[in-house]
Order: structure tokens, then C-alpha cells, then sequence
């Protein structure tokens, strides 16, 4: 399943790259994170439960930094194991300056193996519709507070 | 009042009373089966679609795979091993045999309780009444042809 | 009103009314329904033991993967684990289980549970054990499996190329190809006036899913190092025949038991690496060990019905309709692993031509494993695929030479004076009336009223099909038909076996090798023995279920292939006659006649024409057992018998692969009408007939039984129900939430009808009839394409299912499955 | 089929309820259970307490208003609806829940748990949303209503959020209202559902089903068959694509089902 979009930031583009490559702040804007480790600068592993409305679905995620060309794109790919769901995604980000802020053009190519996947089909899409449109809040949260703080 | 996982309940089960302490986790239909040993109610799906676990409770006909032990506390339950007085089958029963309602048996329980939950309420029911009674029911030996009849026949 | 008003008494059936003098031929009450209908049967989970422990599989989320680690150790500190099986130790304490291919099929390695790949969706890595099931399957949880994806394949053709491999050991994806080829092919090609040529056409993934799901509850005796395994497996002699050596003990050492099973329809013929894995686990933790199979586990790691695409199809065809043959390139899907597999690539042989008459017919057939799950004998198992093709053969060649498909099949059905029939490789139809089954077929749908039908369907948007679908139930298999595929194995013929004793005080006990599953066998066995005993069938007790030690078995025992008619009843007959003599020879001795003068009758042995000078049957039991002093000591007389029923076959020419595959060819023709809302692609059955020719009907009431079911099963095959990976491999109708089977308000009015075409090969004139409803996908398929084709133009249906946005497609689109069909007319 | 580790609670009262619902942060209500139950056996997602609400006598019962209003509390069973002589008050309402799935889910079921649950193939939320219903949420600061069309929020997700109760459902009087879908076979899942309704007075309102997280609500400018095609058309869903039909099927049968929706409704005065 492929997803992307754009979203514009009002903050530069080097305040919108810091906060993509600070595991820190990412990790704020991951719903249902419970823990975060980061292994090196290119590696992190976040424990999350992901608020699916009737309970948690429990996930340890592992990112790895793939690609990277300060301060305008970024590759990145997450290995997530969950009970009944193992996720692979690799995703893009693309930073251009534009008047006012930055665009950042991002996609996201996601694999989702398992009985959670064979089963839910069919509310796949919507959910990682709305878990995406938190984590674009979330990240524009980010984006302020660190270009105010 | 606070949580619990684990909780003593008492139900009462074709006029017998049980007491036990289960897990909240359990279901209706493990613990009849399991830990009541009244195996004639089946387990035919992990999704609440086949009905093979269908019983009686207070009268109201439930599948009990989709309801936990302790939400029976203080209820009375019906299952197809009370149908039978002392051995002696009832007239639904013996209409299942008679028709040849039936072939491997396996969703015939859940099927006896969805035809005398119908009956109770309605004794002459019409022929889409009794497919709409069992819909909740999958039979994968009959094609349904022969419980349609042995309920009607019933209910004539 | 749901009509099953064409049974015996029906007015349009010739020759119901010569009721059989005895039980056989009367709807006797079953036996087995007092239990049922009270809760008291006995399916294998309801057995429990003390102690035991309950089994959880840690399946793969991968459809194809390198196992790189597996670590229980986290399972194991659960409070409450009794313990653990891998792969690795199922590599070390057992060998892999033997494989009916020949190369390269017969190089994979298949064990218990999966060694070092997992090569589907849900195939086992590993099980955990422990006290309750809620805590196995948490314990399962705690397995961390470190995998590294491979590519994958999912589809037949493509895995063809052997450009993923799944089984390295055997180097390609190949399980078993050959080509058939009989009669002369390129003659009647060139004598053809009209030459069809279809594309493509597929016969979808799908199983007739038993309610009852697989397990078993597994002990072990250390002292006997034996086995018992209380289970729900359909054909014990050929399971012990694959775990024996695979665990590296003796046959005898498994003890197979059930009672009570929930359906099984061929899904629960290849258990034995589950069983395996339990047998070891018992014997590990010295515990009785209980696994019981959930609906998603059996829809995505048991056993789906074989997937089919058939390519190329040529038929030359004669002006008047006459088709002279046919030609096709069949590759058959058998998912990761071949278990009862590459039997298929010959099973489909029994029933080459199909009801026709045409001699010219060549396959070339390739049988090829995907990363899906295992396919097993699915009823109606690779003939319903084969008869299939040869009735959308028979519609798409009437469709576009624009003759009425059921002249085409009255024109080349095999005729009633030509049985018993030699089919082009050998095989011999022993009775049959398809004409005849066809017009009765056509009289319960009112199809002299169809221009009538489809005006008043018109008149509210719909548009209105009739179709047909013929098949055979081929019964009794000569299992020499796998010498075929591997001439190096040692299997051919077939048996099965029975006993009869007269006990002490006088009561008639059955022992069955067969394995029910809801076709009534105590009850139909009771009656043969009641007819030759001259008892009532009330005093005939055949104990229930099967069991390894305490009932007498043999090599093929079991429930399949629709032959128990034949097999089971003729190994029931030959026992009792044997007693019955023996019987004569006691009285005889006893009233000092010959045996000839003694007859057999209410429950008495009696000299003819002296009706006082009887004994009753507990007379002669307590003299035999406990009053023998004195009887002639030459009388060699035991009142229990045991009798091994084989069917009289050969060994097939292996050359020309051509030989009798099947003894008996029981006949269902089946007519459907059904409604297509053109603008939604929704389509209702509105009538419906099926129509059965089984030989002589021992239960009647039975046999209707199967005709309903199996045509239920069928019409959900036709509809909704199909396996449907995603390009990950995910199964996307893992249970019945998305796998949608007919409930009772998807069912349509059935009506049914029947003649009955004596077999002549068999003891009781009777044939095997569990797997002809097939012809429900053949009927809609071809109803579906009545109503949206006419001559030479609209599409073709060319799948063997058809849910509802399949038909919109069909309608929006026609260009997309007419460009599958060519004719050209010389 | 088995479920995990999990607590478990029955107040008497939507207070206490609402206590233990804020006491403990993975708590979810536990209605019928006839989704939340099944999803816990896959182990898809599981709530750590379970408040199950079965008790609470106050969230029973269906009243009908001396305006027409239908007042429906939030555990009256669908089995309740169908028996329901008030609730002919709104017939379309006891049609469409005779045909959810089957008996033994009806007299379990709520329409409360339905609604909360908000799977998007269910039927009441996009009939809900087309009659105009409201819903009543009480949490710890009080009590508010939302309008069905404000309800839906996501899949699973609804303007009821964590510590709050869904109590009560009112429905305005009125007899034209259709509901057309297709489902897998007879009175199965739903492929695509359309409910619609025309007294609102203020024009057809549409609601679609099955082809997003949430009902797509509609206001064609007329009952007529062009106008309500082009509601439609000019909505340009993007439904997503499962085994039972792409998101190509389910657009096409949103119009024809909207287009029998409405003839439906109107044919009811």
C-alpha cells in the first residue's frame, strides 16, 4: 500500500530538517509511543501501542536512517513487530523552500503482513489515513515549538 | 467497585447450579465446555459467524463464543443437552432425525436451540421465518433443505 | 416453498415402486442421530485427560522466509509452559515424510513443522505447550522468530519459471507434468468442419471448509512406546502410512480413534504433520497433549481444493454439433507443499471425456507449488475441475456455433444402450441415463415455460439464464492410477474391511475400517446385515467411529472418494455372508440337517418348511461360546468374521497410461435459473434441480442428503467463496467473517429427482455418490453466461467463480472475455 | 479465539461508570461485545479493562416523545428496535436492523455499540447520519449532544472519547426515509449501504456507507435522478479496495444505491 501527500510548515526549511532528524521529537509525534531507545544516530527503536479506537495494537518499531541529503531529503525504513502484524515501510521526505515556510513532499510505502492485515483489510486504509494525518499534526506541533523554543 | 481478572461466578445450566472462579477472558462457550464438560455446544468459528455455539441465556438466544463467563454471573442458561427429558427426545428432535436434519452433527446443537428460541415465540412460523431464525447458523453437510423442513414439520 | 417433493413417490420418476423386499432401499431412522440431537456425540475435543497440556502453533507472517533464529526462552519462563517443539528438533528426531512424485517433486523435503523456510502464511515455525489455551497461545507470543524475507510467488503460471524456488532440494517449482494423449488429436483436428479455441479459463481457489475444524488429543505410552490418537483424521491407514516411518517406528505403534467427526470433505486427509508434531510433544513432555485447529488457522495454513487454469483449448467440432475432441494445457496450483499431491494430475483421468462421447482427447498437464497454503482432495477433488472444463467446453462451443447447449449435450452425451462405456483411456462407465437425468432435470425447473420466464424477468430489469451442469461421480478408486504418475510406487487396487460376530447372548456386532463423517454408515451397514441375517436392523450394533486397534483395518481405511457404497457395504455384505453360513452350518450341525436346509429368518435359524425346529440367534451364540461339547469336531465354525472387500482391478498400461482408474460412475445433472441484476451485477438463483443416478439407493434419504449438501457447497463456490491472496501473501478470507459460505437465506428452492442405473461391477448394484454436486459451479457458470451472451458476441464466463463484481465486469466489459474465444469454420 | 489477559468491572450507574471508564486508561465500554469481542479474539487490538455497561438500567429502554422525537438509550438491543411499537414512530429505523447479520447478534447487539464501534460496513451510522439523529455523550464535565453528522470521527473513533459514555440517541419523527445496499449474499456484510432521508424539510439528505472511515453525508439539490447522481459523482469518493469489491465497484454502486435510496424515501410519505 502506497500513501503520500504534501504538507506545508510555516517555519524554515533547516527548522523542519532538524526536527525530521532529531529521533527525539520524532518520537513525540508517533501516536501510543510508550518508549524510544536510540541506538545511534542512524538507528532507533520505538515501543508503541498504536490507538486503534477499540484498544491498542502493541508494535516495537526499529527505524534505520537510509538516506540522507541535509537539509532536503530523507529516506527512512521501519521494521515493526506486533502481535499478529509484522510492518515494513519505507519512507521519503522531501523538504523545498517556498514562500512563508517549507513543503515537505512525503510518501510512504507500507507492508503490512499477518492476520491483523488478512483480517482488516478493509479499514486498512482509513486507519493509516488517520494515524497519518495525527503524526503530520504532531510533527507540525514539533515544527513550532522548535521554531519558537 | 474496582477491576478484576480473575471472578467466582454461580449459573445455572439446564437446571443444574455450577460455581466456579474463572479468568475474565474466557469465553461463555469455554467455559461450558471446558470447564463445565457440557460438550454438546461447538466451536465452528473464530468470528462469531457460525452459530455452532449458539445457547439459551434467560431465554434469549446468544452465540456464547461471543460472550464472556462472567457476563453469565447469576444467569440461566439453556443448552441443547437440557432439551431431552431423561433420554427422551422431544418432538423437535425427533422431527431432526426424522427429516434427516441432520448428517455429521456438528452445528446440529446450535441449530435445535435457534429452532426452539423460533418456536417459543412463534408456533407457526412461515418458511422465510425459519430460514431467518437459523440465518446465524452455517451447516456445510445439509444445503439447509431438510432442518427447513424438520421445523416446519414441528410447527405445522 | 422449498419443494423437495421429487423423492420416491414423485409422479415424473418411471421407475420408483419396486420397493426392495428388505431394509436395504427404505429411509430406516439413523442411528447416529439419537446422540447427536442430544449433545452426546463425541467430536475429538470434547475427549479429555488428565493433565493435558493444549498446543499452540507460532505461525509465519512471511509468505516465503529464511528461518534464521527461533527463541523460546522467554515462552518457557511463562508461568504455566509446559514446554516447546522446533523445527530443529523435528529435523533431528524425525525424517521427512516420503513424497508420491518423482523427481523433481520427489525431492522436497516436508516435515512437522517448517526447517529452515516457512514457505506460506500460517506454516508452523514452532508450538508451545502449556496448561490452559489461553496461556499457549500468550506463551506463543513470547517465541521470537528472526526471519529474512525471500521473494515470493503466488501465481502458477508465474511460478513456472522457477525464478523464485520454494523448495531448493528440489530445484524447481515443478511438481509432476506429463501428457495424456489418446485417440488421434490432429486427425480430428483436421476433420473438424469447426475448430473453438478458448484462451484461458480458471477454476478458482476454494474448500468446502467442515464446520468442525482439524485437531487431535495425543497420548503416549512409554512402556509400549505406542500412540493414541484421538483425532478427526479422514483416512487413518494412509496417515499411519506417511508418520510411521517418518517418526521411525512401526505401523502398529498409532493408534487412531474417533467417533464423532464434523464433516471433512477431503480436509482432513493430510494431517499427519500436525499429528506428528503433537506425537512428538506427547512424547517429549510425557503428557497427553491437546491441539485443537481454529477456523483462521485452518483457512490459512490447512488445506484449500486445487486451483486450475486451463490454456489453449482447442475443440474441432463437426457441423452438426458433433465434437470430435479436445485439446488443453492445465497447470494445476497445489500450493507449498504436495501432501496427498501430484495424485491429482491422474485423479482427473477417471473422467477424461467427461458424459461425452468424444475419442480424441490430449492434456498436457503440469503440476506446480506457490507460496500458498497445501492443497488436499477437496471434494470432488480434480474431477469437479476437469468436468468443469469439459461442460464450459460444451456451453462456449453451443454459444458460439450458436446451437441450444442442451441439444449439443443430448447430441454427445455417452447413450443409455452404450454402458457399460469404454472411455479413450480405458476407463469403463458401468450404467447411466444422462439423457434422461437431463430431461427430468429440465421438467423440475419448468423449462418448457422459459421464453415465459424470461419475459416476465425482463419486465423488472433483469435478465434471466438457464444453465446446466452434468457431472460424474467417479467412485472406488484403483489406486494403480498413482503408478502412472511414478511408476516406482507400490500402491494399486483398493480395499476396505469389516467384521460380523454373533455374540454370547445373540446380539450382531459391526466393525467398520471407514471413517464417517456425517454419511451414516452404522445405519446403512445395519441394514445390509438385517437383509442377510433376516433381522431388523434395531438388533444390528455396528460400533461407531473407527479405531486402529479395537475395529479391524486395512491399507486404504477410510471415508473418501465417494465409495463406501462399494467399499464399506461390500466389505459388510461379504462378512455377513460368510456368518450367515457359518450360522447354517451350527444349526445344521445342531438339528443334524444339511446347511442348505436352514434359512435365515426373524433373527431365527430355522429349517426350511418346519418352522418349530428354530434357534434363536442367542441359541447359536451360546452354544458356539459357551456350549460347545459335542458339536462334530470337522465343524470349523467361529461366529465372528472378518472380510477384506477388493474391487476386481488391474494394473494400468503405464505406457499408454490407460486402464480402469474407477469401478463405479455415479450420474447428477443439474439445471439452475437465475436472475442478473445488469445494473449492480447482483444475481439471485431463482430455481434450481438436481438430479441423481447412484445405482441401487441403500438409504435413500441419505443419498438425497448428499445431494443437497454437495450442491450447497457448490453454489457457495460459484458465489462468494474464494481464496484470495494480496500480493504480500496474506490471505485475504482467512475466516467466515470474509469467507462467505450459503447461509440459510443464500440457499435457493432445491427440488431434487433420481433414477436409479443398477451398477453391475459392484455387491449391491450400488455406487459411491458424495462428490457429484459439482455440477452447481458448472450449472451457474453456464446459466450466468445464458443470460449475458448471445451467439458469437457478449462475454464469456470464464472463472470458475463468479461473485458480484466478477458479473458487473462481465456485463460492463464484454470485449475482455470475448477476445478468449476463436472459431474458425472451414 | 483466545482472548488476553484483561479486567473487568459491571457498575450499576453511568457515574460509576464513567468513574472506572476515567480511572484506568486502556478501559473501553463493553456493550453487546458482538464487534469488541470478536476483535479481541483475533488479539488484533485489546483493551486492558473492560466496563461492561449491562448493569446500568438508565441506558435501556426506547421513549417517543410527545413532539415525535424517539429517544433511544444507547444499550436498547436491535432484537428491542425491531419489537419496538414506538419505534414505528421511525419505521426505517426497525427495517434496517432486521438486517443486521442475524438473531443471536440482534438480541445481543446495541445500537449504542454499533455506533461507538463505527466499523464502516455497519448499517446505522450512515442511517443515523442521513435521519439527522443526535447523539447524547455524557462525560466527567456533563453532559452534550452531537449531531450524527459530528458523531463519526474515524474507524473505531467517535466525538465519544476516552472516559466518556454515548447514553442516549434521539431521533426526529418521519416515515420517508430508504436504506438500498448490496450485501455478500443475503443480509451479509455490507458492500456498499445508502440511507436517505426527505422530510428534514430541508431537501434529500444521503448518507453512503462502506466507502470511507466515516458516512459520507450528501445534500443533492433534488430527489431527482440527475441531481442525486451528481451529489454523488461530485463527492468523488475514494473508497478503499477489499477482497468483496475495488474501490471502482463500490463507487459505481454508491450512485446506483443513492439513485434507490432516494426512490425509496420518497415513495414513502
Amino acid at each position: 500500500m502506497k500513501v503520500s501527500g504534501e504538507r506545508q510548515f510555516e517555519a524554515p526549511r533547516a527548522t523542519v530538517w532538524e526536527v525530521l532528524n532529531d529521533p527525539a521529537q520524532m518520537a513525540k509525534t508517533m501516536p501510543g509511543v510508550e518508549s524510544f531507545d536510540i541506538q545511534d544516530d542512524r538507528h532507533w527503536r520505538a515501543h508503541v501501542k498504536i490507538p486503534l479506537g477499540l484498544g491498542g495494537l502493541r508494535m516495537s518499531i526499529d527505524f534505520e536512517k537510509m538516506e540522507e541529503r541535509e537539509p532536503e531529503f530523507a529516506k527512512l525504513h521501519a521494521k515493526g513487530n506486533g502481535v499478529g502484524a509484522v510492518l515494513n515501510m519505507d519512507t521519503s521526505f522531501n523538504l523545498v523552500e517556498a514562500e512563508g515556510g517549507t513543503n515537505m513532499k512525503w510518501e510512504a510505502e507500507v507492508h503490512l503482513l499477518g492476520p491483523v492485515a488478512s483480517m482488516g483489510q478493509r479499514v486498512l486504509q482509513p486507519i493509516v489515513n488517520q494515524q497519518v494525518s495525527q503524526v503530520l499534526g504532531a510533527l507540525d506541533k514539533q515544527v513550532q515549538e522548535a521554531k519558537t523554543g | 467497585m474496582e477491576t478484576v481478572s480473575r471472578k467466582t461466578i454461580t449459573v445455572d445450566v439446564n437446571g443444574e447450579q455450577y460455581e466456579r472462579e474463572v479468568d475474565v477472558r474466557r469465553l461463555l462457550i469455554h467455559f461450558i465446555r471446558d470447564d463445565l464438560d457440557l460438550t454438546g455446544s461447538h466451536i465452528g468459528c473464530d468470528t462469531g459467524n457460525c452459530g455452532a455455539c449458539s445457547v439459551l441465556v434467560d431465554g434469549v438466544l446468544v452465540k456464547s463464543c461471543m460472550m464472556l463467563a462472567v457476563q453469565a454471573e447469576g444467569a440461566k442458561i439453556e443448552t441443547v443437552e437440557g432439551l431431552a427429558a431423561e433420554g427422551e427426545l422431544n418432538d423437535l428432535q425427533q422431527a431432526f432425525s426424522d427429516h434427516h436434519a441432520l448428517q455429521c452433527g456438528y452445528c446440529t446443537p446450535g441449530m435445535l436451540m435457534s429452532a426452539t428460541a423460533l418456536l417459543r415465540e412463534n408456533k407457526t412460523p412461515s418458511e422465510d421465518e425459519i430460514r431467518k431464525s437459523i440465518q446465524g447458523n452455517i451447516c456445510r453437510c445439509t444445503g439447509y433443505v431438510n432442518i427447513v423442513e424438520a421445523i416446519q414439520a414441528v410447527s405445522r | 416453498m422449498t419443494e423437495t417433493t421429487v423423492t420416491p413417490e414423485r409422479a415424473l420418476v418411471v421407475e420408483e415402486g419396486d420397493v426392495k423386499p428388505g431394509f436395504i432401499g427404505q429411509s430406516v431412522p439413523r442411528k447416529e442421530d439419537k446422540r447427536l440431537v442430544q449433545g452426546e456425540g463425541v467430536f475429538f475435543d470434547d475427549v479429555k485427560r488428565h493433565e493435558m497440556g493444549y498446543v499452540h502453533f507460532v505461525r509465519s507472517p512471511y509468505a516465503h522466509a529464511r528461518i534464521k533464529s527461533v527463541d523460546v526462552s522467554k515462552a518457557h519462563e511463562l508461568d504455566g509452559v509446559y514446554g516447546t517443539l522446533t523445527g530443529d528438533e523435528v529435523a533431528i528426531l524425525t525424517d521427512p515424510f516420503f513424497e508420491l512424485s518423482t523427481a523433481p517433486g520427489a525431492n522436497i523435503k516436508d516435515y512437522a513443522l517448517a526447517v529452515g523456510r516457512v514457505r506460506h502464511v500460517g506454516d508452523p515455525v514452532a508450538a508451545v505447550v502449556a496448561r490452559t489455551r489461553e496461556l499457549a497461545r500468550d506463551a506463543a507470543e513470547l517465541v521470537e522468530v528472526e526471519y529474512e524475507p525471500l521473494p515470493h510467488v503466488l501465481d502458477g503460471e508465474e511460478s513456472l519459471k522457477d525464478e523464485v524456488v520454494l523448495h531448493e532440494e528440489a530445484g524447481s517449482n515443478t511438481v509432476w507434468s506429463g501428457v495424456f494423449d489418446w485417440g488421434d488429436f490432429d486427425a480430428a483436428l483436421a476433420d473438424a468442419d469447426h475448430v473453438v479455441r478458448i484462451e484461458r479459463l480458471h477454476f478458482d481457489r476454494f474448500s468446502s471448509t467442515p464446520l468442525e475444524c482439524s485437531g487431535c488429543l495425543v497420548e503416549y505410552n512409554r512402556g509400549t512406546a505406542q500412540w493414541t490418537i484421538h483425532g478427526n483424521h479422514q483416512m487413518p491407514g494412509v496417515g499411519a502410512i506417511w508418520m510411521a516411518p517418518a517418526l521411525r517406528v512401526g505401523i502398529d505403534k498409532l493408534r487412531f480413534v474417533s467417533q464423532d467427526i464434523g464433516g471433512g470433505f477431503g480436509n482432513k486427509i493430510t494431517l499427519h504433520p500436525q499429528y506428528t508434531a503433537c506425537c512428538l510433544l506427547a512424547r517429549k513432555l510425557n503428557r497427553p497433549v491437546q491441539w485443537t485447529e481454529w477456523r483462521t488457522d485452518q483457512h490459512t495454513a490447512n488445506t484449500h481444493g486445487n486451483e486450475r487454469t486451463f490454456l489453449d483449448v482447442t475443440v474441432p467440432v463437426k457441423a452438426d454439433g458433433t465434437m470430435l475432441g479436445f485439446s488443453v494445457r492445465a497447470i494445476d496450483d497445489c500450493g507449498a507443499f504436495p501432501r496427498y499431491e501430484p495424485l491429482g494430475c491422474i485423479i482427473w483421468a477417471q473422467v477424461t471425456p467427461g458424459c461425452y462421447r468424444w475419442r480424441n482427447i490430449r492434456v498436457d498437464f503440469t503440476q506446480v507449488c506457490t507460496n500458498k497454503s497445501p492443497v488436499a482432495p477437496n471434494r470432488g477433488y480434480s474431477r469437479m475441475q476437469h468436468l468443469w472444463l469439459t461442460e464450459r467446453i460444451v456451453d462456449i462451443v453451443a454459444g458460439e456455433l450458436g446451437l441450444d447447449p442442451i441439444e449439443v449435450r443430448k447430441k454427445n452425451y455417452v447413450k443409455h444402450e452404450e454402458f457399460p462405456y469404454e472411455t479413450p483411456n480405458g476407463c469403463i462407465y458401468d450404467s447411466g441415463d444422462y439423457a434422461r437425468c437431463l430431461d427430468i432435470a429440465l421438467d423440475l425447473i419448468g423449462y418448457d415455460s422459459l421464453e415465459e420466464k424470461r419475459r416476465d424477468a425482463e419486465s423488472r430489469g433483469k435478465l434471466l439464464g438457464i444453465g446446466i451442469g452434468s457431472t460424474l461421480d467417479s467412485g472406488t478408486n484403483n489406486f494403480g492410477q498413482s503408478m502412472i504418475l511414478n511408476p516406482e510406487l507400490q500402491f494399486s487396487g483398493n480395499n476396505e474391511v469389516a467384521t460380523v460376530k454373533l455374540d454370547i447372548f445373540g446380539e450382531v456386532v459391526v466393525t467398520l475400517g471407514t471413517v464417517p463423517q456425517g454419511q451414516g454408515h452404522e445405519t446403512t451397514a445395519s441394514q445390509v446385515v438385517a437383509d442377510i441375517l433376516g433381522c431388523t436392523p434395531d438388533q444390528v450394533n455396528v460400533r461407531a467411529g473407527h479405531d486402529t486397534y479395537w475395529n479391524s483395518t486395512a491399507g486404504f481405511s477410510g471415508t473418501y472418494a465417494s465409495q463406501f457404497a462399494v467399499t464399506g457395504l461390500g466389505a459388510v455384505k461379504g462378512a455377513t455372508e460368510k456368518l450367515a453360513g457359518e450360522m447354517k452350518q451350527l444349526a445344521a450341525a445342531v438339528f443334524g440337517c444339511s446347511p442348505d436346509d436352514i434359512e435365515l429368518v426373524e433373527s431365527q435359524a430355522r429349517i426350511k418348511g418346519n418352522p418349530e425346529a428354530a434357534l434363536p440367534f442367542m441359541a447359536l451364540g451360546a452354544i458356539l461360546n459357551a456350549n460347545n461339547a459335542g458339536l462334530p469336531p470337522e465343524l470349523d465354525v467361529t461366529l465372528n468374521v472378518r472380510h477384506v472387500y477388493r474391487p476386481p482391478f488391474e494394473k494400468p498400461d503405464l505406457e499408454r497410461k490407460y486402464g480402469n482408474l474407477t469401478l463405479t460412475y455415479a450420474t447428477q445433472i443439474h439445471a439452475c435459473a437465475l436472475e442478473i441484476d445488469p445494473e449492480t451485477g447482483v444475481y439471485e438463483i431463482v430455481d434450481y434441480a438436481a438430479v441423481d443416478d447412484c445405482g441401487n439407493r441403500i438409504h435413500p434419504q441419505i443419498v438425497e442428503g448428499q445431494v443437497h449438501g454437495a450442491t450447497a457447497q457448490a453454489l457457495g463456490a460459484a458465489t462468494h467463496e474464494i481464496f484470495t491472496y494480496d500480493e504480500e501473501g496474506n490471505l485475504l478470507t482467512p475466516n467466515f467473517y470474509d469467507y462467505h459460505v450459503p447461509h440459510a437465506l443464500d440457499m435457493p428452492p432445491l427440488k431434487t429427482g433420481f433414477i436409479e442405473s443398477e451398477s453391475p461391477f459392484t455387491p449391491l448394484g450400488a455406487k459411491g455418490m458424495g462428490e457429484g454436486g459439482g455440477a452447481g459451479i458448472h450449472a451457474v457458470c453456464a446459466a450466468l453466461q445464458n443470460a449475458l451472451g448471445r451467439r458469437g458476441e457478449g462475454p464469456i464466463v470464464w472463472r470458475s467463480c463468479n461473485p458480484y463484481e466478477g458479473v458487473w465486469d462481465l456485463v460492463q466489459k464484454p470485449e475482455q472475455t470475448r477476445k478468449l474465444v476463436s472459431v474458425e469454420s472451414r | 479465539m483466545l482472548l488476553r489477559e484483561v479486567e473487568y468491572a459491571r457498575p450499576a450507574s453511568v457515574q460509576e461508570a464513567l468513574r472506572l471508564l476515567g480511572a484506568n486508561e486502556g478501559a473501553r465500554a463493553l456493550a453487546g461485545g458482538q464487534t469488541l469481542i470478536n476483535v479481541m479474539k483475533a488479539r488484533a487490538a485489546s483493551p486492558d479493562v473492560l466496563i461492561d455497561l449491562a448493569d446500568i438500567g438508565e441506558l435501556r429502554g426506547i421513549e417517543l416523545g410527545a413532539d415525535g422525537t424517539l429517544e433511544l438509550g444507547a444499550m436498547t438491543t436491535y432484537t428491542d428496535i425491531i419489537n419496538s411499537a414506538e419505534a414505528r414512530a421511525r419505521p426505517i429505523l426497525g427495517e434496517v436492523c432486521n438486517q443486521i447479520a442475524d438473531v443471536q447478534v440482534r438480541n445481543r447487539g446495541t445500537i449504542g455499540g454499533n455506533v461507538c464501534s463505527n466499523d464502516p460496513t455497519n448499517h446505522l451510522p450512515p442511517l443515523l447520519v442521513a435521519i439527522g439523529a443526535t447523539m447524547t455523550i455524557v462525560g466527567q464535565d456533563g453532559e452534550r449532544s452531537v449531531p450524527a453528522a459530528e458523531f463519526f470521527l474515524g474507524v473505531y473513533m467517535t466525538a465519544a472519547g476516552p472516559g466518556e459514555l454515548l447514553t442516549k440517541i434521539s431521533v426526529p419523527p418521519g416515515k420517508s426515509d430508504g436504506f438500498a445496499s448490496v450485501p455478500i449474499g443475503k443480509e451479509g456484510t455490507c458492500i456498499v449501504n445508502v440511507a436517505a432521508s426527505l422530510n428534514g424539510g430541508a431537501g434529500a439528505r444521503l448518507a453512503i456507507g462502506c466507502v470511507d472511515a466515516v458516512p459520507v453525508l450528501l445534500t443533492p439539490d433534488s430527489t431527482e435522478g440527475d441531481a442525486v447522481r451528481k451529489a454523488v459523482r461530485e463527492a468523488n469518493l475514494d473508497p478503499p479496495w477489499d477482497v468483496h469489491a475495488s474501490a471502482d465497484y463500490r463507487r459505481h454502486l454508491a450512485e446506483v444505491l443513492a439513485l434507490r435510496a432516494v426512490a425509496q424515501a420518497a415513495g414513502r410519505k
